[in-house]
């Protein structure tokens, strides 16, 4: 059981809160914002400071660092509403490959990825999955030593910037069955990209992507076919607990922000700070923070334990639940408090009340998750 | 005041079918249907739409439904003109700007002159003229009469100086009438007049304000010796505030919007009733229809609450804080509605609609930007804390 | 429409107010509370009043009011807290005989209850029930010109006091139909009545009842055989208007009082009135019960026009709804405004409370009116 | 103090099995049947119950977990402390009322005089002597330094006059711990003077408070003149408030009760997994399922926030308010459970379990008594409103 960050864990944030201070500032943000959220000079450094290969196994060039590290990494960069889609291109997608994917195909995927020279993410989502993690209706149809692959994948974040895709597509069975989907490496190039930048409340980009009879070499398929389930799951569970760090680091600036704006600002003739219901609505902030923090870390030491598949579910979605009903709380908070301004996008509040919401939302909301949690009472 | 110029039935017995019919009949065969289709969805609206839509209502004679008859208005109850608004909204029709018909306008009736009368309230009707505004201010936050916007008199002419905030529509309006401070040696009250300006005079310019959704609604709005005629102050210098007032006491039919509740409810059950692949709806999932019906519960709980409190300011026996009441409940009860449309539409809640463009087909195209946006509804006319600590002080008679 | 009171209500409630403001203090009532709630003298003062024939029609010697003095009268009960079985005896049971049986046989009855002379009660629910209403497991068998009864009734109010139970009991259907229940009038010394003491949360009595195989003529039925559904809902209907006023009454008086409290006692040098979270808290109370009011008006106006029996459910089951959650925030925030006396027996805030809180259970708790609710989204 | 003299463990690694084997087998093989069944439904506990129980976990030198081994305590990490907490709790163990084992003996540990060790740790640790706690006074409310109990010196003792109220089984007790005020010329925290009284002293007087739920636990005491020997005060006069202080600070597994909480989980879960007629359980439905999720995942993040804090304030990283935090969320939660466990009740909640006689049969019986008489959670040991207090002061700095 680990409840507080290690010095090489703090080391790893402090490094990041510092670069990010400096190179991520509310007004740079705004500038990348426009542009989709993605700017290869801050992706560089990425790759630089090593936080690309941070979780991947040292034979893959990698350093090997865990749960909690990515927790570590991940809170600062919500804290300083990082747009570059470390999640999915790094956490999910690298999840993906190393759980999935034969040493050698995964390395030839991985490197690249560490170098920052590659964008890799995962088109799983469809138009009628809202939730259901083994919704698939894309086909992927094996015929004489190729597969062909056909279908529509929906609201790809980031879409414009990768240079590949894992596309799920089933194999076998209906279009929720858990059996019968398989993960498939293809170019960017062989997917049209539909509405390149249509905007998400995060501020990222997305697109989805048609699949018009793709065809690909069989050696494309990542791990077994129509098994791709539990790989898609690991690589779930990976990108909730990054979406937990960061809920938690926007949370904390948004605690911090809203504190400074209330002894700032006078109304009445004496600073906001002095008014008591002000006061008590600030501290709930913290204490909705402090659960979001607990839950982070309950689900950092559910993946860093050892495997326990029903324990494991049930704390991610304990975990993802929490996140999403106290980020809400926080975010709608701090905009009440910060006034007519809150309200505005002059302000960083609104932009970290919209991304909260947004990874509320996104890998199942609450409602989803207490399901979830419902489904399996009393069977933990 | 305006509301109790014409309330001859304060017993609420209920509207009677004719009039009901006729509003219904009248906004189906003639709201255009882009602009219903706006409303349905909670698209954004641009001056043309809400312009055509008031001509349409002011060829009917139901541009301004508070005013007197003789000034263009309706002989109506006042529980007619609520019922109208309902009815309205209920029929998609948008809810049209206030500024002219619903606050200057009643006003100009009763704190104007003649000449005020004659020049302004004709324009307001027709929508040859849009007003907005000018009353916050930058820092003032919910504490509206520290306002510091000056205006100087200069022989027939006010000075002014300062700027206005949070303005909305000032980049559609023509005019704004404003208060700004003619005094500052009395009490924060004092010495505020009332003026009415004309938004291209030299030295106003207005800077907008992008919301928390990506739209642009409000303005910031700046005052560089902006010349006004005198002539264009309605009510005696420094009784600016006793004009301001007298309005937001009485108008209070707005409030709750409960014709505007139940459209957006009737847009849930739609968004809810979407079949999935597996060829269920959302709406029969047990759980996302309890909160349904916690919410249809609400709107009912809002609807009853707003006729009572009319009812009891018709026939003076409020307490001074149904207003307050009346807003917490309306706008708690909004914006619920707002995070269980984010809610239904699942993950097409990430798209955060464009400000322009073409209007999307999906029924769930505007939920986030909806509820984003709707955050407002609890700070603006005077934040949910503002209205508790009103209802306090009746309820402690302090 | 109403939306308020006219003055003939004004006048009842004017008068009501006066008498129980001198007869029934806290203290007097505290003594009847030990009584098991019912006093004679009391409930003889009400038939001097008129308020036992409040709700009956003239040609049963009634006064002929409808819904909304009903609301009036029974706000002021909820006002001084009265534990008296008027709701039961008179209410409830006064519309199942007005409405079910037979003008000869109302007549009998009526007469004795709007003089004082007769306690009536409804026997109708049983331990496994919940909240179904229709859920009735007594049996009713006819044979040779009478009937038997066999069965039990669970935690009827009042029960001890009865001269007379009306007893619902199957004479078809399996134990939840809504076909096949009917009204029997039967004598309380037929039925055995168990546990005569037992408290409950507001302050009352209640018993379980044992019908052994009672034989009773066939002309003790109410109305025709086995159609007891709607007259059953009629009561319950009225029983929950002068629930809804009751709550009413109480919740207001429970913001009074918190407010004086609040104006009497100091802490940290001022009174508590001028904290803003107690003020807020305070109001929150206020706007609580206003939407409780509007719950009532609601409920009144629905039970007093034309009959829609799907508006009229679904007003009632909205109204109800609405007054359990209302009833309950006003009754905990009082409890926590109230401090530590606000925990004991000793001031009237905890009675309040539990009152409230019985009020919100009986006849169906806030879930099962929303599920009634939820059940006919889009059928109005 | 008491929380740091013996946690070599800081870095909670996990409590070892054959801990938490022994400790749970030792519960279930001597806990007296009749006390885990009052424990199981919230029933309320006499003082021979608590004694028995006591006694018990003395035979096993487990007592006082929290005191040095040399007074009879043990050498548990703070982290096996909190798990014997939780473990006990959730294998139906009483919490035991810890004004002699939980709040007395530590002060006396680290401030009393070695006379007073000798004369009081044993038949606390012992049972043999009932403590009960003289803090509040009435009207003062969350503002404990306000006390008025006057103690005047009158050669080798003090005369105590005043009283004290919400005192938790005064009527159990044979001795009180009580803050007295010797001294009203400072600030209201100096000038307060900490002393151990004897309940049969000529003088004391205790008057029974009944419980919302129509228990008696609490108490007001009065003092007639009550003489307390000057030996029995625990440091320097005028010094009282630093010395309760120290250990309030300090204090901190008991706050959260997570085994408490899960406890009460389960009889929800027994209380919602009745058949019903129709063959159907309460567990089973959507919408109570939901809530039963939500109430588990509450649950769950208490324990999570538990374990941080604990980790935290041993590790010296605390701000301050980590207590405070706590103690919101963990009352929250109990009290959101007592409310489902009325819902889940449903007519039987009516019922208010008589405060004496034979134990009811029903899971459900205690559950009106329990939601009720939890309402003090949000107000006892500093109301909540008080701990938001001190968590914005925290937030803000200042």
């Amino acid at each position: 059981m680990q409840l507080s960050y290690k010095d090489e864990e703090m080391m790893l944030a402090d490094q990041a809160r510092r670069y990010l201070q400096t190179e991520y500032s509310f007004e740079r943000r705004r500038t990348r914002q426009a542009d989709g959220g993605h700017d290869p000079k801050v992706w560089r450094s990425f790759a630089e400071f090593g936080w690309l290969g941070l979780a991947f196994a040292n034979d893959y060039g990698g350093i090997g660092l865990g749960a909690v590290s990515i927790l570590a990494l991940a809170e600062e960069m919500g804290r300083a509403l990082v747009l570059e889609p470390f999640l999915e291109a790094v956490i999910e997608a690298g999840t993906l490959i190393e759980t999935g994917a034969a040493p050698e195909h995964a390395a030839a995927l991985i490197k690249p990825i560490i170098a920052g020279d590659s964008i890799v993410l995962l088109a799983h989502t469809e138009a009628d999955a809202r939730f259901h993690p083994h919704h698939v209706e894309a086909s992927a149809t094996e015929k004489g030593g190729s597969i062909r692959l056909s279908g529509r994948k929906n609201r790809i974040a980031h879409a414009q910037i990768a240079d590949t895709f894992i596309v799920s597509a089933r194999e076998t069975g209906g279009p929720r069955d858990a059996q019968g989907i398989s993960l498939f490496v293809v170019p960017s190039d062989r997917v049209t990209i539909v509405n390149p930048a249509t905007p998400l409340i995060d501020g990222t980009w997305a697109s989805d992507l048609v699949l018009d009879g793709v065809d690909i070499p069989v050696s494309a398929r990542i791990g077994a076919a129509g098994a791709a389930a539990p790989i898609l799951e690991a690589a779930r569970h990976r990108a909730i607990l990054g979406m937990l760090g960061m809920s938690v680091g926007s949370m904390t600036a948004l605690v911090e922000q809203t504190g400074q704006y209330l002894k700032t600002r006078e109304q009445f003739g004496q600073p906001l700070s002095e008014f008591q219901i002000l006061r008590h609505k600030l501290a709930d902030m913290a204490i909705w923070t402090e659960r979001a923090r607990s839950a982070a870390w309950l689900a950092a030491n559910a993946l860093a334990g050892v495997s326990n598949t029903q324990h494991t579910r049930r704390s991610i979605a304990v975990a993802k639940a929490e996140c999403a009903v106290a980020g809400r709380m926080v975010g709608q908070t701090a905009v009440q408090l910060h006034g007519g301004i809150g309200t505005t996008e002059e302000l960083e509040v609104g932009h970290y009340f919209r991304s909260l919401e947004s990874m509320g939302v996104r890998l199942g909301d609450r409602t989803y998750h207490l399901a979830e949690i419902a489904g399996k009472l009393g069977t933990t | 005041m305006v509301a109790e110029s014409n309330t001859e039935d304060k017993g609420f017995g209920g509207i009677d079918q004719a009039f009901h019919d006729e509003v219904a009949q009248f906004v189906s065969a003639n709201l255009p249907a882009d602009i219903a289709r706006k409303v349905d969805i909670n698209a954004p609206l641009n001056k043309d739409d809400y312009v055509r839509w008031h001509k349409i209502l002011h060829s009917k004679g139901w541009a301004a439904p508070s005013w007197p008859v003789e000034y263009g208005g309706t002989d109506w109850s006042l529980e007619q003109r609520l019922a109208f608004e309902e009815i309205c909204a209920e029929h998609s029709a948008p809810r049209l700007p206030q500024f002219g018909v619903g606050m200057l306008g009643p006003i100009l009736i009763s704190r104007g002159t003649d000449e005020q009368r004659k020049r302004y309230l004709p324009k307001i009707l027709s929508a040859e003229e849009w007003w907005c505004q000018g009353y916050s201010e930058p820092g003032a936050g919910s504490d509206l009469a520290s306002l510091k916007t000056r205006a100087v008199r200069e022989g027939d002419e006010y000075v002014v100086t300062g700027s206005k905030i949070w303005t909305t529509y000032a980049h559609y309006a023509d005019r704004m009438f404003a208060l700004v401070r003619t005094d500052s040696s009395g009490r924060k009250q004092q010495g505020i007049t009332f003026l009415l300006l004309d938004m291209r005079s030299p030295g106003v310019s207005v800077r907008p304000i992008t919301g928390i959704n990506g739209q642009h609604v409000v303005n910031e709005v700046f005052f560089d010796n902006v010349r006004v005629p005198a002539k264009d102050r309605v009510g005696e210098e420094g009784e600016g505030w006793a004009v301001a007032k007298a309005l937001l006491g009485h108008e209070r039919t707005g409030i709750a919007r409960v014709g505007f509740c139940k459209k957006q409810f009737a847009l849930l059950t739609q968004i809810s009733s979407r079949l999935d692949i597996t060829g269920k709806r959302l709406l029969d999932d047990p759980v996302f229809a309890q909160k349904l019906a916690a919410l249809s519960a609400d709107i009912e709980i809002l609807e009853w609450t707003n006729l009572r409190v009319l009812e009891a300011v018709a026939n003076n026996r409020g307490n001074g804080s149904e207003a307050s009441v009346l807003k917490v409940i309306a706008t708690e009860t909004q914006q619920r509605i707002t995070e269980l449309l984010f809610e239904a539409a699942g993950p097409a809640s990430l798209d955060l609609a464009a400000a322009d463009g073409p209007l999307p087909e999906e029924d769930s195209a505007y939920v986030s930007s909806f509820y984003f946006d709707w955050r407002k509804a609890s700070i603006y006319g005077g934040s949910n804390e503002i209205q508790r600590n009103i209802i306090s002080k009746t309820v402690l008679k302090d």
